[in-house]
């Protein structure tokens, strides 16, 4: 009972892990149409950010629930509006200055701080028992700040005037813009709300697995399978498709082995795709977040 | 710089060839410098481990220079980045063999980068030299290994962790030839010991999430794992393994951990008590490192990595060949081998490394670390160790002509049973 | 009144529904051989809807849409045109990268062997006056021109029933006078379904007339009488002021 | 006319392939010639996505995936056969095959634009991840272990037929640099087929080209697998040119890459997206030899400014450039003759046609109308 409750709690956090680092990338691909190939990147600068600051004595939760988002964010907003900008409607430009960017991304943060950062910070909270069995407490805490942060965006697209705003313009661009929205503002907040909920996710997972340049290569995989799998709605496709991939994966993985875990995850992601081509949320197109 | 001179002119064979030298300066080649291309990741996710060992070949080569070069030319050091990526090995082998015509080429960290390249310089005829530490079974007349094999640490470190903590052994190791080959040995020398593997687990190398192993792991509840994990990613097992609390009740044992200097990468809390064997640790005490540790600092400046086993091997296979080089008194190829081959032994950082002439492999010493604030702190020496594994498939002395990798398919094609 | 023939063209209960929108609702309609039939309707009366769920371009969500005793309620548009139907769209859709020329012949090449397409292309080009301009790129034409290529592509198939969404517009008076009297000419060899908003042109070339009204069709009858019908004036002429 | 001119041009630029084919190997050195095979094949991969992605329109972010299955095919098939003749076939009918099940999918399934960019990414990708989990002695195909993230070592091209007669890397050179020629012919061919119209008109306008009768999705099947064909063909060269297949082949890099190339030479033409291949290859090859600044980097800044300075790609940006300057000097052309026909005092005709009527290749769409006469 204690192994089920405890198996059980390891997938949902296998669950939030995939939604976690999907959720930035699901919301520029979303409502943008623009593939970031620098999203493996922007988590990455999030964990360089904790680690740094976190050296440098700041509190490891500002670290990475203040600063993380908000470096990453600035850079997302910099980036938006030095490159971004000038390549809507042009989907492979921006994929290519995207892409770019990712190796430019790599390339400075190696060239600053070489290619493996000699100091590290160890996961907070302790540990939590669950009769014979324990668990990171910091992991639960995860799977909680990434459902709060599902429900954030959620609030925000749905309740404020800014996620209305968002969702019209991303849906008719030149209507909203002939109802005097300014389609670039919408635009420059919204890839830096994509780059900060990102930078969150590396800053958080940063104390979980590590900080390399290169390490984006690792997200980034799962996280345009997640988003493809999930379909256009944001918040709705990106849930389903955590918890149907993650959880397929982590049964699996307990079951079976790792090897066997990635494979189910694969396998079920090209079933899916088989099956619905534009994802578990693509036949709610537009209608749902 | 002369003291290095002197610490690697170690024996009279070698004072003597040093005295021989000069008489081949009279060749119309002498003015030519001396080739040595090193073809290392310097760039992409590799990188890790290919930047501090260019680092330490490029002293080794400094070093050689400072000293007066080789056979009175100076040594021409050429580097390549293949950026992580098999394509640029090849075609960078290609360009050193054909192209630069080294004398020497110092290359390779993946198995594939080796497997790519090794061919390139068996047609080409250009000495190769592999200083990484890997799954074993290369036999290659042409391509000398010098970095350890599973047999070599394995063998050390499971009974002595055995032995420590108990009987019962969880292993999990990388999803590729290396891991699947060290787990096979791992397996092996548990049983041999008395013990028994209650688990084998492989991991794809991109996998940063063991959340459910741990809770295979707590479930099973083994005396200790053993770890073959490589690469960034897999740094996470030992995070999430220490966050879960489990670093306290069941100890990790490892032959992979640190050679990418990942005990740098966690936290003291997190890495103590963990049990490693290599053939070279940063913390060894002894002056000749400590001598080496100093001067890497020194040659390096601010920001210089840690060192390891590649790094230190890395620079040793420099010194093996420059050693090689003047004991035959040429660049040329068939005698360097030969020489090679005569069983030459090189004293360094890591101690004695000498050639073993039936695998092209290295005796070399073993070392068991204990981690103590992301720190080192040597157990056990055990000198002068066989790359047993190697030897039980390949004999380059009773055919010369073999350019195999026999472990290309595993263990049991290469006719080992366990 | 009706010509005689056959019906080549049929619809039962054909209904389009967008949410709660009923673009077209339950219409019943039938189109004779030889006839040359018009649709009109203000703006939102369903009739580009239920131009579009005829061609296929939109699968209707009841009803069924019957072209020669075959049911082509489900088909896709390439299926629908391979029965030999000719179709127009209401915004020119022409392939905007190529040359005048190739437009047509893409469209005489479907359905004949190379040397007649070549032959069929050059006596498009010369029956729509567009010999001139046959190796311009499309995308650099006028509007007008741009709806002429659309309609030599129709006219290059060959075909026996012709579809066509408000062929005449944005064209100069003259031009009008020009498709006025293609789409006369057309109709010797061919069945057609023109929708159009102009009244001008309707005279030109339509005996009977379709109003449509909220989705459904209000009357069928000659211009004459549909101009003298206070009904149709009120829904349709009546916008017009 | 313009398709004469057209046809011309591809002539001569296939002579071109066939005189480099021919005297590089006497001019060039040895490790230049051998590592050319590697630098073609990858052409000839960008040679297929510039057919499928510039002619067809269709947008596949996963060209890598049929690639790799083409080496990885010929790897294996080569292993079990013990000879490469058959082998090559396989390949090349395994990625046709391979796409024919993803593009099923895909066109008949409606999909398309970014998703279906995103999708073929994804195919590749999984497939990335699941070849590299493939490194155990279960995994095996006949004779053949997969390797895992080793990889297999491919065994080299042979005579035809006659396995005991390996070629040397030098020459599969010719093997490879033949191969480019012949894939650049039969595709531009292509693109003059009916077939090969019917395609680039779907890419105009897809709506219209349904409208006449065309089924949109069967051509775009067509299109993709004789692509993915190219790209498999692309495979075998590689293999033999690395001398191994790893998983990287699938890789974000290389999936990355292929569209750049394509990019950087040029939509809507054929050779660009070959030369684009060739610059890039070089270039981050010559990068590899220096180790001052880090490679990446200077890929990175490269990329980044190439796509806000020269967003149409080099090709059709040269070709642009060169008819405007046609057109100027056309026109300069004119005037004088004007201004001499005025001093003369003589009316006459008036020539000044000849400058509007410029060749019909400059645009960027160059190529999708230079099919302007029929067959």
């Amino acid at each position: 009972m204690d192994l089920v409750a405890a198996v059980g709690l390891q997938i949902l956090y296998g669950i939030a892990n995939l939604a976690l680092i999907s959720l930035g990338l699901a919301i520029i691909f979303g409502m943008m149409r623009v593939i970031n190939l620098a999203h493996g990147e922007f988590l990455m600068l999030g964990g360089y950010t904790v680690v740094i600051a976190a050296n440098a004595g700041v509190n490891l939760w500002v670290a990475m629930l203040i600063l993380a988002p908000l470096v990453v964010g600035v850079i997302g907003v910099v980036v938006e509006r030095l490159l971004i900008r000038w390549l809507y409607g042009r989907m492979i430009d921006t994929l290519l200055a995207t892409w770019g960017l990712s190796l430019l991304f790599i390339g400075i943060v190696t060239s600053i701080f070489g290619a493996s950062t000699a100091t590290t910070i160890s996961p907070p909270l302790g540990v939590v028992s669950i009769g014979e069995y324990t668990s990171s407490a910091y992991e639960l805490l995860l799977i909680g700040i990434t459902v709060a942060l599902g429900i954030a965006v959620f609030l925000v697209l749905k309740m404020t005037s800014l996620g209305l705003v968002a969702r019209g313009t991303m849906q008719n661009a030149e209507m909203a813009s002939a109802l005097g929205v300014s389609t670039s503002r919408v635009y420059m907040i919204t890839f830096g709300i994509g780059a900060a909920i990102s930078g969150l996710a590396g800053g958080l997972l940063a104390p979980v697995t590590g900080v390399l340049p290169t390490i984006g290569a690792v997200y980034i995989a799962k996280a345009f399978i997640t988003v493809i799998s999930g379909g256009a709605a944001i918040l709705a496709g990106t849930a389903s498709a955590s918890v149907l991939l993650g959880g397929v994966n982590g049964i699996a993985a307990f079951l079976t082995g790792p090897t066997i875990g990635e494979v189910a995850l694969l396998v079920t992601a090209i079933v899916l795709l088989r099956l619905m081509p534009r994802g578990i949320t693509g036949g709610l197109f537009r209608k749902s977040l | 710089m002369t003291v290095t001179r002197r610490r690697f002119l170690a024996g009279a064979s070698a004072s003597a060839a040093a005295l021989a030298a000069p008489a081949f300066i009279g060749r119309a080649q002498a003015a030519d410098p001396i080739k040595f291309v090193s073809i290392l990741d310097q760039s992409g996710g590799l990188d890790i481990y290919g930047k501090p060992m260019v680092d330490t070949t490029r002293m080794a080569i400094d070093e050689l220079n400072a000293a007066g070069g080789l056979l009175g030319r100076e040594i021409e050091l050429k580097v390549y980045d293949p950026q992580s990526t098999i394509q640029f090995y090849t075609q960078y082998a290609t360009q050193a063999a054909a192209g630069d015509r080294a004398d020497v080429v110092h290359a390779g960290i993946t198995s594939a980068s080796r497997e790519a390249i090794r061919p390139t310089f068996s047609r080409f005829q250009t000495l190769y030299f592999y200083n990484v530490l890997y799954e074993g079974g290369v036999c290659d007349l042409n391509c000398f290994c010098t970095g350890s094999t599973p047999a070599q640490t394995v063998e050390k470190l499971v009974p002595y962790t055995m032995n420590k903590w108990g009987k019962k052994v969880y292993i999990v190791a990388a999803d590729y030839n290396y891991g699947q080959i060290t787990a096979q040995w791992v397996q092996k020398y548990v049983a041999d010991n008395g013990g028994e593997a209650v688990e084998t687990e492989f991991f794809p190398l991109d996998v940063t999430n063991f959340g459910p192993t741990i809770k295979k792991i707590q479930a099973a509840k083994p005396d200790l794992v053993m770890s073959a994990l490589v690469g960034g990613a897999h740094v996470s097992f030992y995070r999430q393994y220490a966050a879960a609390g489990m670093n306290r009740s069941v100890p990790i044992a490892s032959t992979t951990f640190g050679v990418g200097n990942e005990h740098k990468l966690i936290s003291a809390e997190e890495g103590d008590g963990m049990i490693c064997a290599y053939s070279y640790f940063e913390e060894i005490d002894s002056p000749a490192n400590q001598d080496f540790v100093a001067r890497f600092k020194a040659h390096r400046g601010e920001g210089a990595p840690a060192l390891n086993e590649l790094a230190a091997r890395a620079y040793e296979g420099a010194y093996l060949w420059a050693e090689a080089v003047k004991q035959a008194g040429t660049t040329e190829r068939m005698p360097v081998i030969e020489t090679l081959r005569t069983g030459l032994a090189v004293d360094g950082p890591s101690g004695r490394v000498t050639i073993e002439p039936k695998t092209n492999h290295a005796l070399q010493n073993v070392y068991l670390a204990e981690l103590k604030d992301q720190a080192f702190q040597i157990l056990e020496v055990y000198e002068d160790q066989p790359p047993t594994d190697t030897l039980l498939v390949c004999d380059l002395v009773a055919d010369p002509s073999q350019a195999v990798f026999k472990f290309e398919n595993g263990l049991e094609a290469a006719g080992i049973k366990m | 009144m009706r010509q005689g023939g056959e019906v080549v063209l049929e619809t039962r209960g054909l209904s389009m529904h967008f949410g709660g929108v009923r673009a077209v609702d339950r219409v019943d309609f039938a189109l004779y051989e030889h006839e040359l039939r018009c649709l009109i309707g203000p703006n939102g009366a369903g009739k580009s809807t239920f131009f579009k769920c005829l061609t296929g371009q939109l699968r209707p969500s009841a009803g069924s849409v019957v072209i020669r005793d075959l049911h082509v309620t489900d088909r896709e548009p390439f299926e629908v045109a391979a029965l030999g139907v000719g179709i127009k769209t209401q915004v020119p859709n022409v392939f905007e990268g190529l040359a005048v020329e190739e437009n047509i012949w893409l469209s005489a090449r479907r359905w004949h062997p190379p040397a007649r397409s070549r032959s069929l292309t050059a006596e498009t080009l010369e029956r729509l006056q567009l010999g001139d301009i046959r190796s311009s790129p499309v995308g650099r034409l006028a509007h007008g021109q741009r709806q002429w290529v659309e309609l030599g592509m129709v006219v290059a198939a060959e075909p026996w029933l012709v579809l066509l969404d408000e062929p005449a517009a944005g064209m100069t008076h003259e031009e009008t006078v020009r498709t006025a009297e293609l789409i006369r000419e057309i109709n010797r060899t061919a069945t057609l379904i023109v929708v159009e908003h102009d009244m001008q042109f309707i005279r030109m070339i339509s005996h009977l007339v379709t109003v449509f009204h909220e989705g459904r069709i209000l009357m069928e009858d000659t211009m004459e009488a549909i101009s003298a019908d206070p009904r149709a004036r009120e829904v349709y002429l009546g916008h017009r002021g | 006319m313009i398709l004469a001119r057209d046809v011309r041009g591809t002539l001569a630029i296939a002579a071109v392939g066939v005189l480099f084919m021919l005297i590089a190997p006497s001019v060039l050195e040895l490790f230049t010639i051998i590592n050319l095979t590697t630098a073609i094949a990858l052409a000839v991969l960008a040679l297929s996505l510039a057919l499928v992605w510039g002619y067809g329109g269709i947008l596949c972010f996963g060209q890598n995936a049929f690639f790799g299955i083409g080496a990885y095919a010929y790897t294996i098939a080569a292993i079990n056969f013990g000879g490469s003749s058959w082998a090559i076939l396989v390949a090349i009918l395994v990625a046709v095959a391979f796409a024919v099940v993803i593009g099923y999918v895909m066109f008949y399934g409606r999909v398309s634009d970014v998703y279906l960019a995103v999708i073929t990414l994804t195919v590749s990708l999984i497939l990335y991840s699941l070849i590299r989990r493939t490194s155990g002695p279960d995994y095996k195909i006949g004779k053949s272990l997969l390797g895992g993230f080793n990889g297999i070592t491919s065994p080299p091209i042979n005579l035809p037929w006659d396995p005991s007669f390996v070629l040397f890397p030098e020459h599969v050179f010719y093997v490879a640099m033949g191969a480019l020629v012949v894939a650049y012919l039969f595709t531009s061919w292509l693109t003059r087929t009916h077939f090969g119209r019917v395609c680039v008109s779907i890419r105009e306008n897809e709506l219209r080209a349904e409208l006449l009768g065309y089924d949109v999705r069967l051509y775009k099947l067509g299109i993709f697998a004789v692509g993915a064909g190219v790209a498999g063909l692309a495979g075998v060269l590689f293999c033999n040119g690395v001398g191994r297949v790893t998983p990287d082949v699938f890789n974000l890099y290389n999936a990355a890459l292929t569209i750049i190339w394509v990019i950087v030479g040029g939509r809507g033409t054929l050779i660009g997206p070959i030369l684009g291949a060739f610059g890039l290859f070089y270039l981050t090859s010559a990068l590899g030899t220096q180790s001052t600044v880090n490679n990446n980097l200077v890929l990175g800044i490269i990329l980044v400014v190439f796509v806000l300075g020269v967003p149409k790609g080099v090709i059709p940006t040269l070709a642009g450039w060169m008819a405007a300057r046609r057109t100027r000097r056309a026109l300069r052309a004119r005037e004088r003759r004007m201004r001499l026909r005025r001093a003369r005092g003589g009316g006459g005709r008036n020539d000044g046609a000849g400058a509007g009527a410029g060749p019909g290749g400059g645009g960027p769409a160059g190529a999708g109308r230079g099919a302007g006469a029929p067959e």
